[in-house]
């Protein structure tokens, strides 16, 4: 591996975490209209998943969406155009935060309906193998979404007809108010491969390097028509299930230091220092560029218009 | 009388209910530990423990098949849908098995369960979480269908779906639950499933609303009667099947009708309202019989766009106004 | 010109189709061992493999799901439902997927799928195997819902599904598979989605109807035509959204209106028909509306019960009579 | 276990076959209305099972629910009479073969949506949790009914609260017209008890004291509170999948050469004569007893009246 990998990870993971963070600052201001999830602290999964994928592959996304969406390449300005409304976004103002889509990049879009992601990249996956093309498709899901029954009509239909399709588990703990272990019949969601007769993996989410090592397995095994499988990706939602959530459901304290031994980014940056992958000064380079990048985009979003009233009716029927 | 909000109105509701009938429960998503996303569920595991108020998986099927299961075994369950939204997810438990058990098996049993559904627009819920889907419901037999517009109705109705011994979609929108309202203190407030309240009296025109929309209803009545007409308007409260004796005795006065509600226009619930009228009292009509609703579109997220989905106010004044030209 | 059944008409759609454009392909249960519960799928595996010809688990949130993110994938497929109801299982991937996905966000792409649903009675299927649930989706936008009441409809108006790029729902009707008719053999045999048919030109009533009623409706019009009324006889074809100005402009020129379905008539198809003659042409009616269709039952087993439930002829012309009193 | 024990499994199986043989006559005949899904071949399965279970258990039966109604205690006149659509049936006519329950002992009732009794199962079980009893539910389902969604919803519920349901799958290897291993990623439906943390075990289906001893386990592991498992019974769809099936897509010679070798009731018969279990002649007492039965069945149903139309809104609601 280049520098230029290394720079990429942690350019994408940087990307996120600012990213979320002028979404979590105008999104308390009530700037930003609706619910909105962050990624904050699950930076590496995104990242290391979509830097084995390219724009032909296909990735499902969550309603916390924000990161998958700039791990697998949409621009982080109409992305904040999106989520301020604004007629400049991906979606023309009409998706937002839940709703976010770059159909270029092969981002199928996020999704408000907890587990509604599972059969759409099923059905991509399909797609890809009636073509014979080697793309593939992945799905991200939650702990909680580990439960909605599409994930087993999903995975069985993946699994019989060996379809290129990857489950990513983004296990944090949490289903909004509910640990997910109270719901849950088992403690490792990625034992449930068992029952379909498929790989089913645990990874380390707040490391970048094993997310991406791992799930490079699944997705190469996807690619060359072997089929589905789990990956789980162990780690912890840091910020509340939404921002504004009053959290009285656990205490910051516990959260806030887990974060702290285990933020995804700092770790990395240690490893990278440490074995000289990267130097501080590369680093720093990095962050200012994106810092950059991402003022950019909040000023693009803040100067762009609304959506007119005329719109409305718009992309509703094509015929 | 004291005031208490839509929320708190139907908290009362579940606590009275639940002290005096031991066979009810409560099961839905994030309900125990957060009180729901809404409060609307806050403090009840205090009061009746984890047995009965009961967070599950994200798992609609199961909830509202399992709560179906209870009844079955002789409970009273009632199942929180979270966002009406998610729904759909449940049409299958919904249409196939509880609005037909009791008939398809003769009556051999009972589904004494309530479906408690939040809708309706929320600042830029965007497409998946804002939406009012009651009219799906109308089309289908053994189900009732109920939606309070305030507080005192929140509370008497949720307690009269509790007792029902038929299945109950209960629909409470989600911007009413911060809205205040005198609600009695009385034990027995109940609101008797199957009849609409003329909520305002009137003899030039007849409105039919309900659930938020009675906010808009009652705001162009007044509005109105400023400019000299004399509006009566109508919360069906129940919705399907709703009480159509009392919409035609309303019209066959006023000889005009408008329908609003915040759903979708084309296929809305509006659409049955209007052809009953037009089969029973079409004789007795002045003026076209106009609807109220959304834009055909589904619920966008940007604030502008929102607003131009949103049925307002000003088009219920119009279209009366309309009426008599 | 040669007369084949509904369901070889529907299998020619799907023939000329799938030589045409290699992109489409079907998948459902039981469809390609046993070519379709109805025949309706028979023989395409031999012309198109069981690449194209899929049958399914039996898992149909992940076939409408699937189908969908194929879709988004650039295929044009066409799922098949084995029965309509069980599309309340799918409701979630319909009303919030594929009707929402190219509006949700922004266009940026399409969803040129076919669901197709076989509905209607079919003797004692009971109350979860002989639905009619059309009227659930005129209330949601992004969707298109056709449904043809013969085999040129059926072939003509399943061709132009196929190539439609919006999502649309194709309701065939079980009873009709069977019906023979004529179908021209031109490749290019389509019916415009969005538009409906004057199937029997008349001045003194319309009906509105379509699918297997339309037969009811054209032997009402021939009794009434014996007894000197001129009907006219529209059959939607597209059902949402459907044509209302072919509608508009039949009421006006008739100044009748009676809408006929099999589905409950409660609130079915027919209200959203009532209510748009009300609101755009009330003047022009001399009589009340009259709708015809089911009971507010489930769909009763047993042949007595499942009669009196079922609509008939003998409502459409006694409804008729009545408007001429 | 005494001789009524023996007497009873055999009564019971051979009132099932019976009951089937008269509804496959009448049905063929035109004179039973609707679809008719035969139990033939699979008798040993519901009988073995119910003879764990009281009245007040519960069961939750699927499109082919004769057997289990039968075997959970109905009475077969009315049943029959339910079938033919008459007013004296279980459900006045209104339900059919696929809407077949009888409330009185237990029977929730057939379902014909495929997989839509997981949850109704799971639900009478949280029901007995709450009430504190010792009642227990059971769950039928067919091979192609474990890729529904609901398995997995119900399933993980049950699991997750260790509620007293036992999930018994009738692996017939058919799906409809599809053989269950193309469109099913696993061939031991049993695996996926791994995926939830529950026992799933494999039954000869056909092996009428096999499959009491081993639901009896599961049975008894529900009833103390243990929580949920997977029995899977193996057996065969000797008939088409309903009265009228062309079976164009198997070979019916295969099918009745393995009927022929693994008939249950024939299997048990020598399981009894050979252990000295029943008698030939109280064999045959049975049987005579039991053709007696249907024979009355049937003409208790052809003689009662069909519902009357007046009837058609009873039952609709209650308030
Ligand atoms: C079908 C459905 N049910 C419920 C919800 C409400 N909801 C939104 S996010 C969420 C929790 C999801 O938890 P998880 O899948 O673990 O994802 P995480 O939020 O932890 O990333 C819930 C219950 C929903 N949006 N969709
Ligand atoms: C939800 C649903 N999908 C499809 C069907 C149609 N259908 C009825 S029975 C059947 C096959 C069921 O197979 P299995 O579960 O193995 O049970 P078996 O018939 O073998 O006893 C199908 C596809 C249905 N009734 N319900
Ligand atoms: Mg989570
Ligand atoms: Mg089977």
């Amino acid at each position: 591996m280049d520098k230029h990998f290394y720079a990429d990870l942690y350019r994408t993971m940087y990307r996120i975490r600012t990213f979320e963070k002028k979404i979590e600052e105008f999104s308390l201001k009530g700037e930003i209209p609706g619910f909105v999830h962050l990624y904050i602290g699950e930076e590496a999964i995104a990242t290391g998943v979509c830097a084995n994928l390219t724009h032909q592959d296909y990735i499902q996304s969550t309603h916390r969406g924000h990161g998958h969406t700039i791990a697998k390449g949409a621009q982080t300005d109409r992305m904040m155009a999106e989520l301020f409304g604004k007629k400049t976004g991906y979606c023309k103002g009409k998706g937002g935060s839940m709703h976010i889509a770059d159909f270029s990049v092969g981002m199928l879009g996020a999704n408000g309906i907890v587990g509604g992601g599972y059969t759409l990249a099923t059905g991509a996956a399909l797609a890809e193998k009636i073509k014979k093309t080697q793309n593939v498709s992945v799905v991200f899901f939650g702990d909680g979404a580990s439960n909605r029954g599409t994930f087993h009509e999903a995975l069985n239909m993946a699994a019989a007809w060996k379809l290129p399709v990857v489950f990513v588990c983004e296990n944090n703990e949490w289903a909004s108010t509910t640990p997910y272990q109270t719901t849950t019949s088992v403690k490792d969601i990625s034992v449930r491969a068992k029952g379909y007769d498929v790989p089913g993996v645990i990874v380390d989410g707040n490391n970048v390097l094993e997310v991406y090592e791992v799930s490079k397995e699944a997705i190469d095994r996807a690619r060359k028509g072997q089929g589905p499988s789990i990956v789980e990706m162990k780690t912890l939602r840091i910020k509340g299930h939404y921002v504004g959530d009053p959290e009285m459901y656990r205490t910051a304290e516990e959260v806030q230091k887990r974060f702290r031994e285990n933020d995804p980014i700092t770790r990395f940056e240690a490893t990278l220092l440490e074995n000289e992958l990267l130097s501080r000064k590369e680093i720093d380079g990095i962050i200012r560029e994106i810092d950059e990048e991402i003022e950019a985009a909040v000023k693009f979003a803040l100067e762009s218009p609304f959506p007119d009233e005329s719109e409305l009716y718009d992309d509703l029927y094509i015929d | 009388m004291r005031e208490i909000t839509f929320s708190q109105a139907t908290l009362e509701a579940m606590k009275e209910e639940m002290q005096r009938d031991d066979t009810i429960f409560v099961m839905g998503e994030d309900i125990a530990r957060q009180g729901g996303i809404f409060g609307q569920f806050k403090g009840l595991p205090d009061d009746f423990g984890t047995d009965r108020i009961i967070d599950t998986p994200i798992s609609e099927t199961a909830i509202i098949g399992s709560a179906i299961g209870a009844a079955l075994a002789g409970m009273r369950p009632v199942a929180d849908m979270h966002f009406a939204d998610f729904m759909g997810i449940t049409m299958d438990e919904v249409f196939n098995q509880m609005a037909k058990i009791r008939y398809m098996f003769g009556g051999q049993t009972k589904i004494p369960m309530v479906i408690r559904a939040p809708d309706g627009l929320i600042r830029s819920g965007a497409a998946q979480h804002s939406q009012s889907i009651e009219a799906w419901f109308n089309n289908i037999p053994g189900i009732k269908v109920v939606a309070p517009s305030n507080p005192s109705d929140a509370k008497g109705l949720l307690k009269a779906a509790i007792r029902s011994d038929d299945p109950i979609i209960y629909f409470e929108n989600k911007d009413l639950y911060r809205q205040s309202g005198p609600v009695s203190e009385e034990e027995e407030l109940l609101v008797e499933i199957g009849k609409a309240k003329v909520a305002r009296a009137g003899t030039d025109v007849t409105i039919v609303s309900y659930s938020v929309m009675m906010n808009n209803a009652l705001e162009a009545a007044e509005i109105l009667e400023k400019e000299g007409y004399s509006v009566e308007v109508i919360d069906l409260i129940t919705l399907s099947p709703f009480d159509e004796k009392t919409v035609i005795e309303s019209v066959k006065k006023t000889h005009r009708l408008l329908i609003a509600h915040e759903a979708v226009k084309k296929g809305g619930l509006g659409g049955e309202v209007a052809a009953v009228v037009a089969e029973e009292a079409i004789d007795y009509l002045d003026a076209p019989i106009i609807r109220v609703g959304a834009k055909f579109t589904p619920v966008p997220f940007s604030p502008t766009l929102e607003e131009a989905y949103r049925p307002k106010t000003h088009e219920i004044v119009d279209g009366i106004r309309s009426m008599f030209i």
